[in-house]
């Protein structure tokens, strides 16, 4: 059977996906990305809102009324970036959201 | 306020167990809701061996049960605890119990409450 | 095909789900919930994470190596309830939460 939500491994590589033009470093980082069922009753740690907790209730008593939640991103992290921008300037920042901290059902 | 549609910025307030609450007793509560919200009154009480026993009044949330009511009315028949809820300032000061709707029968009975 | 992620219609009736015997009001109400695909590009409206937009992109060119995001609430508003709780008190709570405003791709 699927496993529960959780978190997965994601290897984000800049350089693959052509952005080294632009980006200075970091060139590749550990992003991880949320996967896993959210059924009922969905576990404390997922910190489900209280809209989760009633759709997941009533999906399990109806599945055909509605879909299960979902397992997303619930905790991001911000990471450095150093890149070249459109005038040529070697800027420095802080992109956040850009790290996976925890998952849960929404 | 949009056309026609009495809106509530304030409701009658009473909670009965203001004491264990650590609330007022009684007074007037402004509601406050998000943009595009909107907001109701409410009241709710007990019927013991006849004596009206009101449990709480103030401001409701968006809900669709209260829309376009601008009394206050509980329409079921009998519960344990009467509820009633409705759109316009202080609409909660009177409130009903009339199982068929206060238009169609006479024996609705309203309550109010007085503030000090 | 599959719709974008958007707000879809789910109405609560809480007297069905038995939960009547607890909750003196509302006995129902409006939630909505969350469906539809995540495919690159995210609209803008559908408000992506950094991060989503990244995982967007991995799954567009190569999805085995990653799912894509899911459409989930964004923004949710709380409701009043009414409710007797285990000491027979009459109970008036604002709970958090509750209807789904806005979805998104996360």
């Amino acid at each position: 059977p699927r496993q529960r939500c959780h978190r997965k491994h994601l290897h984000v590589n800049f350089k693959e996906m052509g952005w080294d033009d632009w980006i200075i470093a970091p060139l590749e980082y550990d992003a991880f990305h949320c996967s896993g069922t959210c059924d009922f009753p969905i576990r404390s740690h997922l910190e489900p809102t209280n809209h989760a907790i009633i759709q997941t209730l009533i999906n399990s008593m109806d599945p055909k009324s509605t879909p299960p939640t979902c397992c997303v991103p619930t905790r991001l992290s911000p990471i450095s970036i150093l890149y070249i921008d459109s005038a040529n300037n070697v800027v420095y920042k802080q992109y956040e959201d850009m790290v996976v901290e925890s998952c849960g059902c929404r | 306020a949009i056309l026609g549609r009495s809106e509530t910025q304030k409701c009658v307030y009473y909670n009965s167990s203001f004491e264990k609450d650590g609330t007022n007793r009684s007074g007037i509560e402004p509601c406050y809701g998000e943009k595009g919200k909107r907001r109701h009154c409410y009241a709710t009480w007990k019927n013991v061996s006849g004596n009206i026993e009101i449990v709480k009044q103030g401001c409701w949330l968006d809900d669709m049960n209260c829309y376009d009511s601008n009394e206050c009315v509980e329409k079921k028949e009998s519960p344990d605890v009467f509820f009633c809820c409705c759109e316009g300032n202080l609409c909660n000061e009177r409130f009903m119990h009339g199982p068929d709707g206060p238009q169609q029968n006479d024996h609705s009975t309203a309550y109010t409450t007085s503030n000090p």
